[in-house]
């Protein structure tokens, strides 16, 4: 039983990842109707760009710590956003008329460029990095079942990005527009919405929430490598489709069952752990068989 | 008030309006009538800006816009109604009417707009905050052309609004138009139904093939035999 | 006009582009006056090991470098870097371009197994001494009888054997849990571990394979928490192993042995598992000291990554091309039978470097080493 | 009899056709030329140039319609002509290149590719199916026959005869599993069967794990070994000329089947159900067929290329059949142009071969790949060679159906 919540906690770390990550993907196919398959390439450039603050912050020699950390967390998050938006504007926008697949493959390239820019760019950024923010570590236990401060952190800072992302996406003006946007393009347009705005605006958002993602798997990994967006691109973008694609809530539930699977493969199926991505993937492919437009997702609507 | 001067546009190699010029006056109804495929819809998406004209040049008072973004065309003051309602499923109703006043700033003019608008359409103010995907037909272009009256434009343009209604519901959307007319709104009316455009409005433009055939007020057009023949035999 | 305008703009761009790289290139292209003798390399320069293949392609030109800065080749010395992306197929790809390159006299490749496996035919094929100062397959020169191939560390089996030695035998670690990756190399530990450690009479009490690119160990480690062992084997490369280590602190594990083999030789390991790397043992592949020539060389030549475990290897392998050239001169023939020669023998940074009959190193400079104060040293106790 | 007017259009006839062979002549030995020279390009040097300008001559001639056209015409009225010159020119190929395997080689890949796109081509162009499994698909090929050769030892011709039934299955398989899946839902199943299939490979026993398979035995033609070296006419050629032209032989084979499906009654189904799934089901047309044969049928090439691989290379792995190799395949498709036997054909070539030549960047290789795709994009946002509008002539259409 110790076992099994030891697992479950695990599980639920990993699927706040996964959730994080998809939920971008989400968000991005909602409104635009494209799969941005760099996401998860931008979400860990987060991860590389705060490094590249940190050092740059803690050369400043009357900053506190604290003050490091509160600056280098809301930087990183807003110079990807800005990333977020140079991608859409270079690789997303010039395609829009084109076939979907175009910037299927245009971002592709993105993700490439992004991998192989980390690499080359940053210091010795073939190598694995130790992500230099973490959590303090403080536990406690009971009964065996260890829960960490770690581990209370990441659920309230998840929380709380949900939190804020449903009350902009309800309450604002800006929020009503992208809700528009995602149900109805043309009428959307044809009501003065700027939809270039509007693009780039979730393209922001998207990539904020994917910075937050990858400074949280810094911080609770405590590695960082330049090809991490290619795994958790495919099972980021697997959450999102298995809980609907569009849809944000159903991008959470994907994740945390994506990150409970996978936990507990490797824990109670005998010789199961290399197989765990098997496992995952397997129960994609049963949800989709059953219900093919993904949990949470909307039946297609099919007008003959 | 809007003035479109000899539009041609183009739709890969093929030309779907030529030389088309229309002259819309304040305070007036006007309606465009015309068969399938004749480019009425695509003269409205022209006004606004969805489809760029190759010649030609639109006025709306003394402002050209035929080169803006469609944001900046309704911000100046056009709203368009479109021909399969363009509702927001997934938003209740007064989202739906907010995001047609994209532009207003005061709070106190949008509410006030709202209240007419529900005046005009009871049935819109008791299902307030019902997802719009749920309406019927009939309601659902009510609250299209709510929707279309929230930024309180200069001119509005009408795609088919009695398009797939049923005839008891033909006379009330007619009947509004009518009184949001009378409130000074500028009407571009686009229709199939001929015999009931024509019984609101004030002038008409026959569109055929791309290109204007006949223009003229409505008595005139109503006696024209050839309007009769195809238009208004019911 | 509008688009005519802008492919103008493009290929202006293009253009420029093409231009810039010719300006880079050119002192190469005119370098070529003096004759040359190229020395082939191949190693991943892209992909996941890439770090490796850097360090190793820095050490081997800093070796080239050293011997043109020595004056004693009447020819220029070049070496010729090619990527194999850990890839079989870009892998032979790389191998017969060399090959068919004849100024190339004899290649330094590989650090995956998989592709080293892969070329070792095309490279007999051409007839072109081959010096593996990586790849860790015992099939790699094992299994095949050709001479042009040979690898000078030590292969799979005797690194364990030389680690087993320690914490079997002499500190007396009896009950293990193996953890591994799934690749060639990781797979490859697990078995001659488990082979050997059953024969120095060890216990095995677990095996869990991981895929590379696995983050959370914690689900193994709680499984292997209430197995009770007294240590754990990790077979496999640096980045999961220091996050498997520092999984186990968080764990309260930090009484359980760590150790591994020649893969997590990596100061990167230290450096991600923090102070929780502490104590952890491993067989090293060589202790060099600061104040060890190649070291000095290879930081005054300022190359911005580390030499990384496989750097001197690559280096020597370099040297035992050089003083092939030395004594017979720019011949493949000629350098493939000197290589083959059972006299052959070099010292070098790695020590003594000795062939056996399939062309295997049999000393290979293996070192022991626990992790002290974020730092690998030799072991001493 | 012959009254001089018709004899005069005759001549005139007469003197066209010589155009036009002329132009065909001359266009493709330019185009070969470049090919041949990119191919044999060091790094930069002044070869460089032999490439860009005709490319740039070519932007030029785009303001000079009336020359495009000409070329356009004399290459579609003499159709055969021009196929026939270009397949002499590439068994001329092993010839230009026998002190250099290494080039021979990037054009086996090149065929190799070629073949596995065209396949891919049937399901993303074609259908619109967004296929992410397609390296397992060359994956299954690769390991069947080279399975049945290490173990069984079958014959290579065997073997590849049992990589394709295999691989149809397999496809059949992926294919009757992702029915009920559309768009974006299909690609993600598709991309976990690849995941999976690697996976499997990697840590079954009997696939060779991640050691993989090693020693695979070369074909032969009676006493003949393909590993010997190739001599025609007293030219000794490497043996890699050998596979070069089998390659050739298959790939020519299954660009003509591709044309074929492409005109067939078949490919205007799947065209049909690409376009509008339900519209193509009021129509009568067996959406599901039609989705199942597209999978089987494009297995079949990827699975033939697969075996070819494992064969010439002689060695296979699960590395070599990864998620990044779907991709890649994918954007060979994309971005020659989706359902353009031509476009593929022009993207296979180009996708194999520049990450070849940016090899002298090393470090930079696959940031400079993923610039040029975009660079590609940004000129050709349809990719290179865009869909056709098909064009009906019903005789030909009678004709060409199966």
């Amino acid at each position: 039983m110790v076992l099994v919540i030891n697992q479950v906690i695990t599980g639920l770390m990993l699927g706040i990842m996964y959730a994080l990550i998809a939920s971008g993907f989400s968000l991005l196919f909602g409104v635009l109707n494209v799969v941005q398959f760099a996401h998860a390439d931008v979400c860990f450039l987060g991860a590389f760009v705060s490094m590249a603050v940190m050092t740059f912050l803690s050369k400043i020699e009357f900053f506190p710590t604290w003050l490091v950390i509160f600056f280098t967390i809301i930087f990183a998050v807003i110079i990807t956003g800005i990333i977020g938006t140079i991608i859409e504007k270079i690789c997303v926008k010039p395609f829009r008329k084109s076939p979907g697949l175009i910037i299927l493959l245009s971002t592709v390239a993105v993700g490439f460029i992004i991998r192989e820019g980390i690499k080359i760019f940053y210091p010795s950024g073939a190598s694995p990095k130790f992500f230099p923010l973490s959590f303090p570590q403080w536990a406690f236990s009971m009964g065996g079942v260890t829960i960490r401060f770690s581990n209370i952190m990441i659920i309230i800072i998840a929380g709380i990005i949900y939190f804020l992302l449903s009350l902009f996406i309800n309450k604002t003006k800006i929020g009503l527009q992208i809700r528009a946007t995602s149900q109805n393009v043309e009428a959307a347009q044809v009501l003065g919405i700027d939809l270039d705005k509007i693009f780039m605006i979730t393209f922001f958002l998207a990539s904020t929430i994917g910075a937050v993602a990858g400074i949280l798997n810094g911080m609770y990994y405590n590695i960082v490598k330049f090809d991490m967006g290619l795994m958790g691109g495919i099972i980021g973008f697997s959450a999102a489709v298995m809980g609907g694609l569009g849809n944000i809530y159903g991008a959470i539930i994907g994740g945390l069952i994506l990150g409970i699977v996978e936990s507990f493969t490797m824990a109670f199926v005998p010789g199961g752990s290399p197989y765990k991505e098997i496992f995952a993937f397997i129960v994609v492919v049963l949800f989709l068989l059953f219900k093919p437009s993904g949990i949470l997702g909307k039946k297609v609507i099919e007008k003959v | 008030m809007l003035k479109i001067n000899g539009i041609t546009t183009r739709y890969g190699t093929v030309e779907i309006l030529r030389d088309v010029s229309l002259n819309i006056n304040e305070g007036e109804i006007v309606a465009l009538l015309g068969a399938n495929g004749a480019g009425k819809t695509t003269t409205l998406n022209t006004i606004i800006g969805l489809v760029k004209p190759i010649h030609g040049n639109i006025y709306l008072e003394d402002m050209r816009i035929d080169k803006m973004k469609t944001s900046k065309i309704i911000k100046a003051g056009i709203s368009m109604v479109m021909e399969n309602r363009g509702i927001f499923p997934d938003l209740n109703i007064l989202e739906n009417l907010r995001i047609g006043a994209l532009y207003e700033k005061d709070e106190k003019s949008i509410n006030k707009t709202l209240k007419e608008i529900y005046d005009l359409f009871p049935i819109l103010k008791e299902r307030e905050n019902q997802l719009a995907g749920t309406l019927s037909g009939g309601e659902q272009g009510m609250l299209s052309i709510g929707r279309g009256m929230m930024s309180k434009p200069k001119i509005m343009l009408l795609d088919e609004p009695s398009l797939g209604l049923a005839p008891m519901l033909v006379d009330g959307v007619f009947e509004a138009i009518k009184r949001i007319n009378n409130e000074g709104t500028t009407i571009l009316l686009v229709e199939q139904n001929a015999v009931k455009a024509l019984k609101i409005a004030s002038r008409g433009y026959v569109l055929q093939k791309g290109q204007i055939v006949i223009e003229g007020p409505v008595k005139e057009l109503k006696e024209n035999e050839v309007i009769k023949k195809a238009y208004l035999t019911i | 006009m509008k688009s005519i305008f802008k492919n103008k703009i493009y290929l202006v761009l293009v253009f420029s582009l093409i231009l810039a790289f010719v300006l880079c290139q050119t002192n190469l292209v005119w370098a070529d006056a003096k004759k040359v003798v190229k020395i082939g390399f191949i190693d991943p320069l892209t992909g996941p090991t890439a770090a490796i293949g850097i360090g190793a392609k820095n050490s081997a030109e800093l070796a080239v470098q050293q011997a043109n800065a020595s004056g004693e080749f009447t020819y220029e010395i070049q070496l010729v870097a090619e990527d194999d992306a850990s890839d079989p197929a870009t892998g032979v790809a790389a191998a017969l371009k060399l090959c068919s390159d004849s100024d190339v006299v004899a290649v330094i490749s590989h650090f995956n197994s998989p592709v080293a496996l892969a070329t070792v035919h095309t490279f007999h094929r051409f007839g072109v001494a081959q010096i593996m100062p990586s790849s860790i397959h015992p099939d790699v020169t094992r299994g095949n009888d050709y001479k042009e191939v040979s690898r000078i560390c030590a292969d799979n089996i005797a690194e364990h054997n030389f680690g087993v030695d320690l914490v079997v035998d002499k500190l007396g670690y009896k009950k293990w849990s193996s953890i591994y990756d799934t690749s060639s190399y990781g797979d490859n530990c697990n078995n001659n571990f488990k082979k050997i450690l059953e024969e120095r009479g060890g216990v095995l009490l677990s095996e869990d394979g991981i895929s590379v690119g696995t983050k959370d160990f914690r689900p193994i480690l709680n499984k292997i928490k209430e197995l009770k062992p007294e240590a754990i084997y990790f077979g496999g490369l640096t980045t999961e192993a220091a996050l498997c280590k520092r999984q186990m602190h968080e764990l309260g594990m930090d009484d359980i042995v760590f150790f591994g083999v020649t893969g997590l030789d990596s100061e990167t390991f230290n450096e991600i598992a923090g102070p929780t790397a502490e104590g952890t043992i491993i067989v090293g592949k060589l202790a060099l000291g600061e104040d060890s020539d190649f070291v000095k060389a290879y930081k005054a030549a300022g190359f911005s990554e580390p030499y990384e475990a496989t750097g001197p290897y690559a280096y020597d392998a370099i040297g035992i091309i050089l003083e092939a050239l030395k004594k017979v001169g720019p011949d493949r023939k000629a350098i493939v039978d000197y290589i083959a020669d059972p006299d052959f023998e070099y010292h070098g940074v790695i020590g003594l470097t000795k062939l056996d009959e399939d062309g295997q190193s049999v000393t290979g400079g293996l070192t022991l080493k626990v992790s002290r104060n974020g730092k690998w040293v030799p072991w001493s106790e | 009899m012959d009254n001089p007017d018709t004899r005069s259009n005759y001549s005139q006839r007469l003197y066209k056709k010589i155009g036009y062979f002329l132009i065909i002549i001359v266009t493709e030995v330019i185009i070969f030329y470049m090919f041949i020279n990119f191919l044999s390009l060091k790094g930069i040097d002044y070869k460089l140039f032999l490439f860009v300008l005709p490319i740039i001559a070519f932007f030029v001639l785009q303001r000079y319609q009336k020359i495009i056209n000409f070329v356009k015409e004399s290459h579609s009225q003499c159709n055969s002509f021009s196929i026939i010159f270009m397949i002499l020119l590439l068994i001329f190929i092993p010839f230009l290149f026998k002190d250099n395997p290494y080039l021979l080689h990037i054009c086996i890949m090149c065929g190799l590719y070629l073949i596995t796109a065209l396949g891919l081509n049937i399901q993303l162009g074609s259908t619109g199916m967004v296929n992410f499994a397609f390296a397992a698909f060359f994956g299954v090929g690769a390991y069947t026959s080279a399975l049945l050769a290490v173990n069984f030892h079958f014959s290579f011709w065997l073997g590849i005869l049992a990589a394709i039934i295999i691989s149809a299955l397999f496809g059949l398989l992926i294919g009757s599993l992702t029915l009920k899946s559309t768009g974006f839902y299909y690609a993600l199943v598709t991309m976990a069967f690849q995941i999976i299939f690697h996976l499997l490979v990697n840590n079954l026993r009997f696939t060779g794990g991640s050691g993989g398979i090693s020693n695979i035995p070369f074909p032969t033609i009676g006493k003949y070994s393909f590993s010997s070296s190739l001599n025609i006419f007293g030219i000794n050629l490497p043996y890699q000329a050998n596979y070069y032209y089998l390659v050739l032989a298959i790939a020519l084979f299954s660009l003509y089947l591709a044309k074929r499906l492409y005109n067939s009654r078949t490919g205007l189904v799947w065209n049909a159900i690409r376009e509008d799934e339900i519209a193509a089901k009021c129509q009568g047309i067996s959406v599901n067929k039609g989705k199942l044969e597209a999978s089987a049928i494009g297995a079949i090439f990827g699975g033939m290329a697969g075996a070819i691989y494992a064969h010439y290379i002689s060695f296979i792995s699960p590395e070599s059949f990864t998620f990044h190799f779907s991709v890649v395949l994918i954007c060979i498709v994309i971005l020659g142009g989706l359902d353009n036997i031509l476009g593929v054909a022009i993207g296979a070539v180009l996708l194999t071969v520049i990450p070849e030549k940016i090899r002298f960047f090393a470090e930079a290789r696959m940031l400079f790949y993923g610039i040029i795709i975009i660079a590609v994009l940004i000129f050709k946002p349809q990719g290179l060679v865009p869909e056709r509008i098909r064009k009906y002539n019903f005789l030909n259409f009678k004709k060409d159906s199966i």
